[in-house]
């Protein structure tokens, strides 16, 4: 069973969708931070496979900039749960519910 | 001099515009003088154009063109005037009673502040009537029409500072502009189906080649136009403006009365006989509508107290007798009691205002008595108007008024009874008047009975006029059976067709003369020992609903103003307010609304935001690929 | 079945295994490790499709710092299983539900796509040579424009992340 | 060229004037009012013998030009415009008002747009212009006006707003219909929207109708217009009593009769009972209000609704009637707005209840109150009559004698009821005792010069309309 591109791509949507579930499962904000991280993951997944694909080496560069703002976001999104956590003692999502009208 | 023609309206209106812009810089003595000498001249310049029309050499009808008034698409109405026969009498009569009212009005009226002002309304007041009457179309009468309007919503208002006044202004100028409204539906009619308002135009195809318009459209037309005299000429149902309308100067009343404004009716439909001679059904009504207007107003007439209240039931039955007349099919003779009227009506007006002036403006006749010691002159020349309204024989309203009573008689004797009937309350009313007011004791106080005296000269020399005038002015029209001659009728022929007008056998003539003046007589009789010893008692019954004028103002305040207001009030209130605001309202609170219930669903839990996100994106998703395609 | 194919099952396998592990772990820190078994199979994907510099980047980058990183912050907060949140029951099912649902939705959108051999012959597009011209060459802007997103995310964090002065925090107050 | 003039003078000096900001802003606004008005004057004088036109590029992957063109009835209300702001400014000469700079501004602003409206002959140009002179006059309302004018204008505001969003739509549905490089002038415009199917025609009627129906106001569209005239400063209800109504008459008669012929067979008889029941319910709810705006306001409508049925009712006469009523109605709501600004200017209330006896105190200003409210219920030789008898005559075209003469009777009403209201509102105001009213100055010289202007055009309009009439026979007949 030879390896099609359609293969990378149910694979890729299969690890979006896990990330997505459990965006939705859990409310543990670091974990649902880690479930954004997979996703992207997922995405870099499918764009190698199609830079392999069409012999097109400007996707993997595309993976290069994802990853340098995946690394951005990181140290902005984890300062920010540290310092929730330091307010709240708490990184339950469900009692960080200012946002309401 | 037909071709000055313009002259005639344009010297009362520098007149107004002089007195209009001067108005509190100039001199009253001037501002009276300019009012009348405008008045005057226009009157001279009559004469000229009426002895030209009088002339053999005269043929048809002069038009003068001034201007394209209106003028679009087909439609091009001209500015203007119309010299024939009928509209030269008329010019007469404005004019001449005219000056003699401004001459009148420059004593009357010279302790009052407002003279200047007051002559210069009075200027456009003559203006409005002499354009009225010498438009060659209706547009231009309407414009006078219109104008005379105007001028007595001013003239009644004159006193301005007192809100009864105003009010009668008011409903005066509302009430004809009801008519006015018939009068532009009409017109709008004949223009839609004869696409000209000229006179000439018009009634050269009246009825006859154009045989398109169907018949009914001349009914409507002449209705609308009726509607529109009715207004002007305080018939039934629009009479009440015109005693309201007593709350304006007196010779304002005079002029009103006698010689502009509430003749327009008369003029308009005699104008317009042409089309009328087509509708016997309107003139059914016309006739009608007239005999019970003099019917009604002379009742009231008998148990009113007012001085000049008395005379403007008067006048509004004698209109309605001009209305008999006309409804009759007897044009001429309703003109002819135009004229005549016009002489008496104004003299007792006169007379009237010199009673006031010398009473210190008191009207009420139960306070006055015994006025003709202290007043000869005033007594003789109102007793002469009475006498000529009365239909004394050999002065002119005997003429005019036995020449309608027997054109009635030969159309339909009912009419005729009806109509004696009204004559002899005329009779009876304005001596019960003559007798309160100038025979007798004084029943007013001291200090009044101190100040009694006769009217200066620039006021009775009117009063002599007039007097005058009333005695011989009917000498014109003198029925059959005394001149085979009638001048009067013979000068209006050409202008004037009488229609379906019956003569008389000679001897039933007579009867119905000597009938009608020992009728008078009698009640000039009953009248005197009537009001030998007046009695004001508490009225009781039939006398106060006379009083009280049939309760008609009344009647028309419960059926027309009130609900009329309280629709308002109700549209305002509720249609409005609670209506169409509140669904415009309704729809704004409704989005506010909708989003305080939507405003719900940002709860802050960021779970469920992921959670409808993601929904959402299985949505889009699917509608994206399974739907469009 | 070659040697690609193998491997290509067995790292898919190690990921979806993986991340399953993520999210079902009670305990962060294990989520945190599986999430590095995602990664590293992910990476060896890369490798077999030869993009070598994006799988050593992704090991270095993902597993090495922002990992390590996440478990820097678990084990300073001290989380563990008995402390983790739980959504309730129908939360749960009903967001495996929704990723399921989207997930079959995407799969129905794509399942018709032609597949098409992934090409074994150009081994070198990913060497870091090849990718190292281009980035220098026509991404040289974005590249610095990124380095001043690592800069400002740096200042960022180390604002975000400083010891507050003894003002009463605001969201208490209310 | 001097139609471009005509737009730029007032658009540069309003923006000038925001720059400058203080009360020199007040002299230029009415130098820039009176080039204006030269500038219209020229424009209509030379309207006898031809058509000025201009055109120019605009955005051509749109389909759009700067199309601008003055026939008669555009030249006409040009003019309009120029006499009433040039009035406007010249009777606000002596009141301060709050930021001057500011308020001057939007008023030329309001001026360029009402230019526009009426001078493109490209249907997004008028749709830019149409939205130009609104928002001006929405900040005018909302900053300078009375007591509740924050919901009124927003109420004002959201109105007209919808109304011109559903325009658009229309618009730019018809311009589809032909896209190319000048889809949206006037002639492709209705080219392409007359050959539309009737019922297109039908649907689209409302939506062309609704915006113009707004601006008019028409019954039941009305709401609006009472509270935004009660609370707006009274320059700026001129400017939209006289003014932004005509935009939605003038609209009618240039953009939606000729676009949607099938459209407007269909519902006209619909509008004309609409605008019929608006005369008369207008002029009912006029007789009770205590407020002299609102009593004005109402009577606008009253004969907004007379015009808008004459509109619909096809009639040589009465299609020029329309045009000619509409100049004079702007006139003399002008009059009417002025006096009533000078009221509340000396006795601080516009409550009818607690005014009177004007004539004793200040006699000039009640004769000229007297002369425009006789204008006003259209007497005789003043403008307003010429207007009204071809209105009337414009009403009576249509199916039978019957239904004629009833409309024209339920039309007449409002003659009637105008009489009664108005003379109501003279009564209470001039007549009377001098109580309440003691401390009255006369007219001072620039006011004296506003109603002058207005007082003339009224009687030489009213006793030789001719010209008027000359200006606009032009477009009766295409």
């Amino acid at each position: 069973m030879p390896v099609y591109s359609t293969h990378y791509l149910f694979l890729s949507l299969l690890l979006f969708s896990i990330g997505i579930m459990g965006a939705l499962m859990r409310r543990n904000a670091i974990i649902i931070f880690m479930c954004i991280e997979l996703m992207l993951n997922s995405v870099n997944l499918l764009l190698v496979a199609f830079s392999k694909m069409y012999v097109d080496i400007n996707a993997q560069l595309f993976v290069f900039f994802i990853m340098v703002v995946a690394a951005a976001e990181v140290a902005v999104g984890l300062a920010v749960i540290v310092m929730m956590y330091r307010k709240v003692h708490s990184v339950d999502i469900n009692i960080l519910n200012r946002l309401k009208h | 001099m037909s071709q000055v023609v313009y002259l005639i309206p344009l010297f009362p209106l520098i007149g107004f515009l002089i007195n209009g812009i001067f108005w509190n810089k100039m001199p009253k003595s001037v501002g009276g003088a300019i009012g009348t000498l405008a008045i005057l001249a226009s009157f001279i310049i009559s004469l000229g154009i009426f002895f030209e029309v009088r002339s053999a050499a005269f043929h048809g009808p002069v038009i003068v063109n001034m201007f394209d008034f209106i003028s679009s698409g087909n439609l091009n109405i001209p500015f203007a005037f119309q010299l024939d026969a009928l509209s030269s009498l008329f010019l007469l009569i404005i004019t001449g009673v005219g000056s003699l009212i401004h001459l009148y009005s420059t004593s009357y009226m010279h302790e009052d502040e407002g003279m200047v002002r007051y002559f210069a309304y009075l200027n456009l007041f003559v203006f409005s009537m002499l354009l009225l009457v010498l438009g060659a179309n209706y547009l231009v009468m309407f414009i006078g029409w219109e104008g005379v309007g105007l001028c007595s919503y001013l003239l009644i208002g004159f006193w301005f500072k007192k809100r009864d006044y105003t009010n009668a202004a008011k409903k005066a100028f509302v009430m004809n502009r009801i008519g006015d409204l018939g009068f532009l539906v009409g017109m709008m009619l004949v223009i839609y189906y004869y696409g000209t308002l000229g006179y000439q135009e018009l009634f050269s195809t009246l009825g006859g080649a154009n045989a398109a318009v169907p018949s009914s459209v001349h009914s409507w037309i002449a209705l609308c136009f009726f509607i529109g005299a009715t207004g002007k000429s305080a018939q039934i149902p629009l009479y009440t403006w015109l005693p309201d309308a007593m709350a304006g100067p007196t010779p304002v009343s005079a002029l009103i009365h006698a010689a502009t404004m509430v003749t327009a009716g008369i003029y308009m439909i005699a104008r317009s006989n042409a089309l009328y001679n087509l509708t016997p059904g309107v003139l059914h009504v016309i006739a009608f509508i007239g005999l019970a207007t003099a019917i009604l107003a002379a009742t009231i007439a008998i148990r009113q107290y007012d001085i000049k209240k008395v005379l403007a039931y008067s006048t509004v039955s004698q209109l309605g007798f001009m209305f008999l007349a006309l409804g009759v099919g007897a044009y001429t003779t309703a003109v002819f009691h135009v004229m005549t009227h016009a002489f008496f009506k104004a003299l007792l007006f006169l007379g009237s205002g010199s009673v006031i002036h010398a009473m210190g403006g008191e009207q009420d006749i139960r306070k006055m008595g015994g006025l003709g010691k202290h007043m000869p002159v005033t007594r003789t020349t109102f007793l002469i108007g009475c006498l000529a309204i009365s239909g004394f024989p050999g002065l002119s309203g005997f003429f005019s008024k036995d020449e309608i009573l027997a054109n009635t008689f030969a159309h339909s004797s009912v009419l005729y009874i009806f109509g004696l009937l009204a004559a002899m309350m005329t009779a009876f009313y304005m001596f019960r008047l003559y007798f309160l007011t100038f025979s007798g004791t004084f029943r007013g106080t001291e200090e009044q009975h101190h100040h009694l005296h006769e009217s200066p000269a620039a006021m009775t020399i009117p009063l002599m006029v007039l007097a005058l005038l009333s005695v011989v002015g009917g000498y014109v029209g003198m029925p059959a059976v005394i001149s085979h001659h009638n001048a009067f009728a013979s000068f209006l022929g050409p202008v004037v067709k009488n229609f379906g007008v019956h003569h008389l056998a000679e001897s039933t003539e007579w009867i119905l003369m000597t009938l009608s003046v020992v009728v008078s007589v009698m009640m000039i009789g009953v009248a005197w020992s009537v009001n030998k010893k007046p009695q004001f008692a508490e009225s009781t019954g039939f006398a106060k609903l006379l009083e009280n004028k049939w309760y008609v103002d009344e009647l028309y305040d419960a059926v027309i103003t009130r609900p009329l207001n309280a629709l308002s009030e109700f549209m305002d209130k509720y249609a409005e307010r609670r209506g169409i605001d509140a669904v415009v309202n309704g729809v704004g609170k409704s989005v506010r609304w909708g989003s305080d219930r939507l405003r719900l669903l940002q709860s802050g839990q960021v779970g469920s935001y992921i959670f409808i996100m993601v929904i959402g994106m299985v949505i889009l998703f699917t509608i994206s690929f399974f739907w469009v395609r | 079945m070659n040697l690609y194919d193998t491997l290509f099952w067995f790292f898919s396998a190690v990921a979806v295994g993986c991340a399953l592990g993520v999210i079902l772990s009670r305990n962060p820190v294990n989520s945190v490790l599986f999430l590095v078994g995602t990664f590293l199979a992910i990476s060896g994907h890369y490798f077999i499709m030869n993009a070598q510099f994006l799988a050593i980047v992704n090991i270095v980058v993902y597993t090495g710092a922002i990992m390590v990183l996440f478990l820097f912050v678990i084990m300073l907060m001290n989380l563990n299983a008995d402390v983790e949140p739980q959504k309730g029951q129908l939360i749960q099912v009903a967001g495996v539900i929704s990723g399921g649902v989207l997930f079959l939705v995407l799969i129905a959108a794509i399942h018709k796509a032609s597949p098409m051999p992934i090409d074994k012959q150009s081994i070198d597009i990913g060497l870091i040579n090849n990718l190292g011209k281009v980035l220098f060459k026509e991404y040289v802007l974005p590249f610095e424009i990124s380095s001043v997103l690592f800069l400002s995310a740096m200042i960022g964090a180390v604002v975000i992340g400083k010891k507050e002065p003894a003002l009463p925090a605001e969201g208490e107050a209310q | 060229m001097v139609l471009i003039l005509l737009i730029l003078v007032p658009l540069l000096s309003g923006v000038l004037s925001f720059a400058i900001g203080n009360n020199g802003a007040k002299t230029l606004a009415i130098i820039s009012s009176m080039i204006t008005l030269i500038l219209s004057a020229w424009v209509s004088g030379a309207n006898y013998s031809d058509v000025v036109s201009y055109s120019q590029e605009w955005i051509p992957r749109l389909g759009t030009r700067i199309d601008l063109l003055a026939d008669g009835m555009s030249s006409m209300l040009c003019l309009l415009t120029g006499i009433v702001t040039l009035v406007v400014m010249l009777s606000n000469a002596n009141k301060e008002v709050e930021r001057p700079g500011a308020f001057y501004g939007h008023m030329l602003l309001a001026q360029a747009g009402l230019m526009g409206v009426f001078l493109s002959v490209d249907a997004l140009l008028f749709y830019v212009f149409w939205e130009l002179a609104l928002i001006p006059v929405y900040f005018l309302c909302s900053q300078w006006g009375g007591e509740k004018r924050i919901p009124v204008t927003f109420k004002f505001f959201v109105y007209t707003f919808v109304g011109s969003l559903m325009l658009l739509a229309a618009l730019i549905y018809i311009s589809l219909q032909n896209p190319g490089m000048s889809s949206y002038s006037w002639a492709e415009i209705v080219r392409a929207g007359s050959s539309l199917p009737a019922s297109q025609q039908q649907w689209l009627f409302w939506l062309v109708f609704i915006a113009f129906a707004i601006k008019m106001p028409i019954f039941p569209f009305h709401t609006w217009q009472p509270d935004t005239y009660e609370q707006s400063p009274t320059p700026v209800t001129i400017i939209l009593s006289a003014l932004m109504v005509k935009m939605g008459l003038f609209a009618v008669l240039r953009w939606l009769l000729p676009t949607l012929p099938l459209g407007v067979a269909y519902w006209g008889n619909t509008v004309i009972v609409l605008s019929v029941i608006g005369i008369v319910y207008a002029s009912l709810l006029a007789m009770v209000q205590t407020d002299i705006k609102r009593l004005i306001a109402y009577s606008s409508i009253a004969h907004m609704g007379l015009m808008c049925a004459v509109a619909f009712n096809y009639s040589v006469v009465g299609m020029h009637g329309v045009m000619v009523q509409m100049f004079n109605h702007g006139i003399n709501i002008t009059g009417m707005w002025l006096i009533v600004s000078m009221i509340e200017d000396r006795w601080g209330t516009r409550d009818m209840s607690r005014l009177g006896g004007m004539a004793v105190t200040a006699p000039r200003m009640a004769v000229a109150f007297v002369l425009i409210a006789f204008a006003n219920i259209a007497l005789p030789l003043t403008n307003g009559f010429v207007g009204e008898f071809m209105l009337f005559n414009g009403l009576f075209y249509g199916d039978g004698t019957a239904p004629r003469i009833a409309t024209m009777a339920i039309g007449g009403l409002g003659v009637i009821l105008g009489a009664a209201y108005t003379l109501k509102m003279v009564q209470r105001t001039t007549w009377g005792n001098a109580v309440e009213m003691n401390n009255a100055k006369d007219l001072s010289i620039n006011e004296y010069a506003g109603i002058a202007i207005i007082i003339c055009v009224i009687l030489y309009l009213g006793i030789y309309p001719r010209p008027l009439l000359d200006l606009t026979a032009s477009v009766i007949a295409q």
